[in-house]
């Protein structure tokens, strides 16, 4: 398969089919984090940088014989190594026998909320989750320094572009359901930001929802208009404000005599304290997510525009 | 960038709209919830009022994303048009099963004889909504359709459903 | 029953499949939609292992006592956030070499580093 | 009745990837992406009441939208010079820079 | 009462599904692109309103239903916009379809240059 973009369609069908597949699997946090970025995001990023690259590849680079060579030598020694593996499904596997049975007994006590998941990810490991925005919002710093829209490039571009600005002119029926939708789309975001403790969701599934709005947005009335609404520093700020709420949270709670990220001490009551926390730091992570993958979105989509 | 959005003279009485925005969005949040406690209610205020500020910023609310003025004529319209959807759901499941000799697809353009842009929509909209037919594009008043088979088009050249939605409008 | 192990048959076959479109395509974009395949099979290897028999997702409810294993979930969710942010990183980097060399082929990339040398 | 349903998607979905890889033109690729992402919607749903927790349809409610949001994507990058051009064009164009 | 809201339920359910089915027989079967896409509005119009609502029969927990019914609202919404979406584009990057391939008669006007 040699166009790029029915690669980059059949991978959005790959997405789509992990999801199902992670739902089936109980894990309905991490379906509602692939069904935000693996279906819609990813696609789109791939399809602006193919955009951006050319649509076609070289099919006479290929080197099948060394590849398949070294492929099946490897997966013959992964599958070897699978021998020793517990059976799928069983209870009393390595995995399940040691912190998990203590996040399952113990953490709606000290956390108050229902869903493990996200008591987990921002209570009993914060630390990890902590690293984990850093990272986000260093791949944000990255694309930033390589896309930002420098001045050198040809002018035919964009004139060959130019009129795509005005898409929602031509398109009246995406105009006005694109309208429809939009708010109810930021409204879902933060429905599921706030929801997280509840339900599936938190502040990376947010994040990446709000951020598809607003890129839904930008490509149906165009980058600059978006960048109109969207104030660039401001979205800058915002991804590093994130980081700072969170690791704000961390030194409260220092400050008020806990450990790194310990929320007990955030307030009178422990549960009470966690339950701010959590918020908190969920809110913080929304916010660099969302921030991050509009700049990334914005950035590439500029890169295209040369504006 | 020129400005693209409505002409300003819509500006006065965005307040309509505005308020039916705020109180559809409070429907959606206290739906979606099922959490009534007084921390996620005024979450869920916050919330409301950031997306109402971002779609202000956005210059999405006005009569094309709030249609009040069809609010009471809608249900109506959309009892005939599941009608209509299952109606033409048989024909093309029939087509599906019969196979390729039967189907005759043809491209044509239509007229729209809706007065704004909202009834155009609708029109486009229950055109591709009832299968047999897609709008396919969408010009002026000149709604080009696809059509599965020349039945379809000769139903859609009858022209009920462009009355229909033409009687929305006023 | 040896059957018992096969969705980490599954995993390494789609493991595979992500490693051999990284190997064997010198298209940068197809190298990095590899990466990607790889990238889910290591998700669904963690998530079928959290994965208990008649258990139930882990939001904690009532007249339900067996749950998932909640920690891989988290760590998988998190991992597919900063999988799309690293994706974009890897992307911004093909846009660029695209942009210096004119090409995203492996073997014409090399071959003008060549030619400068 | 859920579980024959859940069969009935899984089948259309396996038909809708056949005629994603198949599929002649691009927009026959798409047009099973549009179908798979609503079938996912039903799936999810069906899932749910599968398995006895209904109460995750927030997953299938966020898959109805970041579909729409993805077809509109696939539109807007439809417009764009290279998505038109033959590949050979766009090659050459791209060597020119 | 609660036999009728049953059958009722599973009756949608299989009839959902069969539409489903016919839809995907119809992306196999049918000769070119845009028929196929009439094949996918009955999949997405009828199938899933029908699926959808057999779930609702299913379950009178208030919450639920009332996201299944935001679910068939939207996807009553989005769908036709999208197949709306795909074919323009379709059209506008000179995909013809296959009545103008056969016949090429005066029936159809191609609106757009």
């Amino acid at each position: 398969m040699r166009d790029l973009f029915a690669v980059v369609m059949l991978s959005g069908i790959f997405g789509l089919l992990s999801a199902s597949f992670f739902v089936a699997m109980d894990a309905v946090d991490v379906a509602f984090t692939e069904a935000s970025v693996g279906a819609g995001i990813a696609s789109l990023l791939m399809l602006t940088a193919v955009t951006l690259t050319g649509r076609s590849e070289d099919s006479e680079r290929h080197r099948p014989m060394w590849a398949l060579v070294v492929v099946f030598i490897t997966g013959g020694l992964l599958i070897y190594g699978t021998l020793d593996m517990p059976y799928f499904g069983s209870a009393d596997a390595p995995i399940h026998l040691h912190v998990a049975p203590r996040y399952i007994n113990d953490s709606m006590q000290e956390t108050g909320l229902p869903n493990i998941v996200t008591s987990v990810l921002a209570s009993y490991r914060g630390f990890d989750t902590f690293g984990e925005v850093v990272v986000i919002f260093t791949a944000g710093i990255g694309v930033l320094a390589l896309l930002r829209v420098g001045r050198r490039s040809g002018i035919h571009r964009v004139m060959a572009d130019s009129i795509f600005y005005l898409m929602h002119e031509q398109h009246l029926i995406l105009r006005i359901t694109t309208k429809i939708l939009i708010p109810f789309i930021l409204l879902f975001a933060l429905y599921v930001q706030f929801h997280g403790d509840f339900g599936p969701g938190g502040g990376f599934q947010a994040g990446v929802i709000f951020a598809a709005a607003i890129i839904l947005y930008a490509m149906v009335f165009g980058l600059p208009t978006a960048r109109r609404v969207v104030n660039r520093t401001f979205v800058r700020l915002l991804s590093a404000a994130g980081v700072l709420l969170y690791g704000g949270v961390g030194v409260v709670t220092m400050l008020n005599g806990g450990n790194f990220l310990d929320y007990n001490v955030l307030a009178g009551d422990p549960v009470a304290g966690q339950h701010l926390g959590i918020l908190l730091i969920e809110l913080g992570v929304g916010c660099t997510v969302a921030a991050v993958m509009v700049i990334i979105f914005f950035n590439f989509s500029g890169r295209r525009d040369n504006l | 960038m020129p400005e693209n959005k409505s002409p300003d003279p819509e500006k006065p009485n965005l307040l309509p709209h505005t308020i039916s925005l705020f109180l559809t969005l409070s429907v959606f949040w206290l739906l979606n919830s099922g959490h009534y406690t007084l921390l996620i209610l005024s979450l869920g205020l916050i919330s409301i009022a950031l997306v109402l500020y971002i779609a202000h910023r956005m210059d999405v609310v006005d009569h094309e994303s709030q249609p009040l003025h069809l609010t009471l004529k809608i249900p109506g319209y959309f009892l005939w048009l599941t009608k209509e959807m299952i109606l033409s759901n048989i024909s093309v499941v029939k087509h599906i099963w019969l196979g390729n000799e039967t189907i005759s697809p043809v491209l044509t353009t239509i007229k729209a004889n809706q007065k704004t842009d909202m009834g155009k929509v609708i029109y486009a909209n229950s055109i591709t909504l009832t299968p047999g037919t897609v709008a396919v594009d969408l010009v002026g008043d000149q709604i080009t359709v696809h059509a599965i088979s020349r039945e379809n088009i000769a139903a859609l050249q009858a022209g009920e459903m462009d009355r229909r939605v033409c009687r929305l409008e006023d | 029953m040896i059957l018992g192990l096969y969705n980490y048959w599954v995993v390494v076959v789609l493991m595979m499949i992500g490693l051999y479109i990284v190997i064997a395509h010198g298209n940068l974009i197809k190298k990095i939609v590899g990466l990607t395949i790889f990238q889910t099979s290591v998700f669904i290897f963690y998530i079928s292992i959290a994965k208990v028999e008649s258990a139930s997702a882990p939001i904690l409810a009532e007249g339900i006592s067996r749950y998932s294993n909640p920690l891989p979930h988290v760590l998988i969710l998190t991992a597919i956030v900063v999988g799309i942010a690293t994706v974009a990183l890897g992307l911004a980097l093909a846009v660029r070499i695209n942009e210096a060399y004119g090409s995203i082929e492996e073997e014409s990339i090399q071959s003008k580093d060549n030619q400068e040398c | 009745m859920l579980i024959a349903a859940t069969i009935a998607i899984l089948v259309v979905m396996i038909l809708g990837i056949i005629r994603g890889i198949t599929g002649p033109t691009l927009y026959d690729r798409i047009l099973a992406v549009n179908m798979f992402g609503t079938k996912t919607v039903l799936l999810i749903s069906l899932l749910g009441f599968v398995m006895g927790r209904p109460d995750f349809l927030d997953i299938a409610i966020v898959y109805a939208l970041i579909n729409f949001i993805s077809i509109i994507g696939v539109l807007h990058f439809s417009d764009s010079a290279v998505f038109r051009h033959d590949p050979h064009d766009s090659e050459s164009t791209t060597k020119e820079s | 009462m609660e036999l009728i809201v049953d059958i009722s339920s599973a009756l949608c359910l299989l009839l959902g599904s069969f539409l489903c089915l016919s839809g995907g027989v119809g992306i196999m079967r049918l000769p070119d692109f845009y028929t196929r896409m009439h094949a996918v509005g009955v999949t997405d119009t009828l199938g899933a309103g029908l699926i959808l609502i057999g779930l609702m029969l299913q379950n009178p927990e208030g919450l639920v239903e009332i996201k299944l019914l935001l679910i068939l609202v939207m996807t009553l919404f989005i769908s036709p916009v999208a197949s709306h979406a795909l074919a323009k584009a379709a059209l506008r990057n000179h995909l013809v379809p296959l009545s103008d391939r056969n016949e090429n008669n005066g029936g159809t006007e191609s609106s757009k240059p």
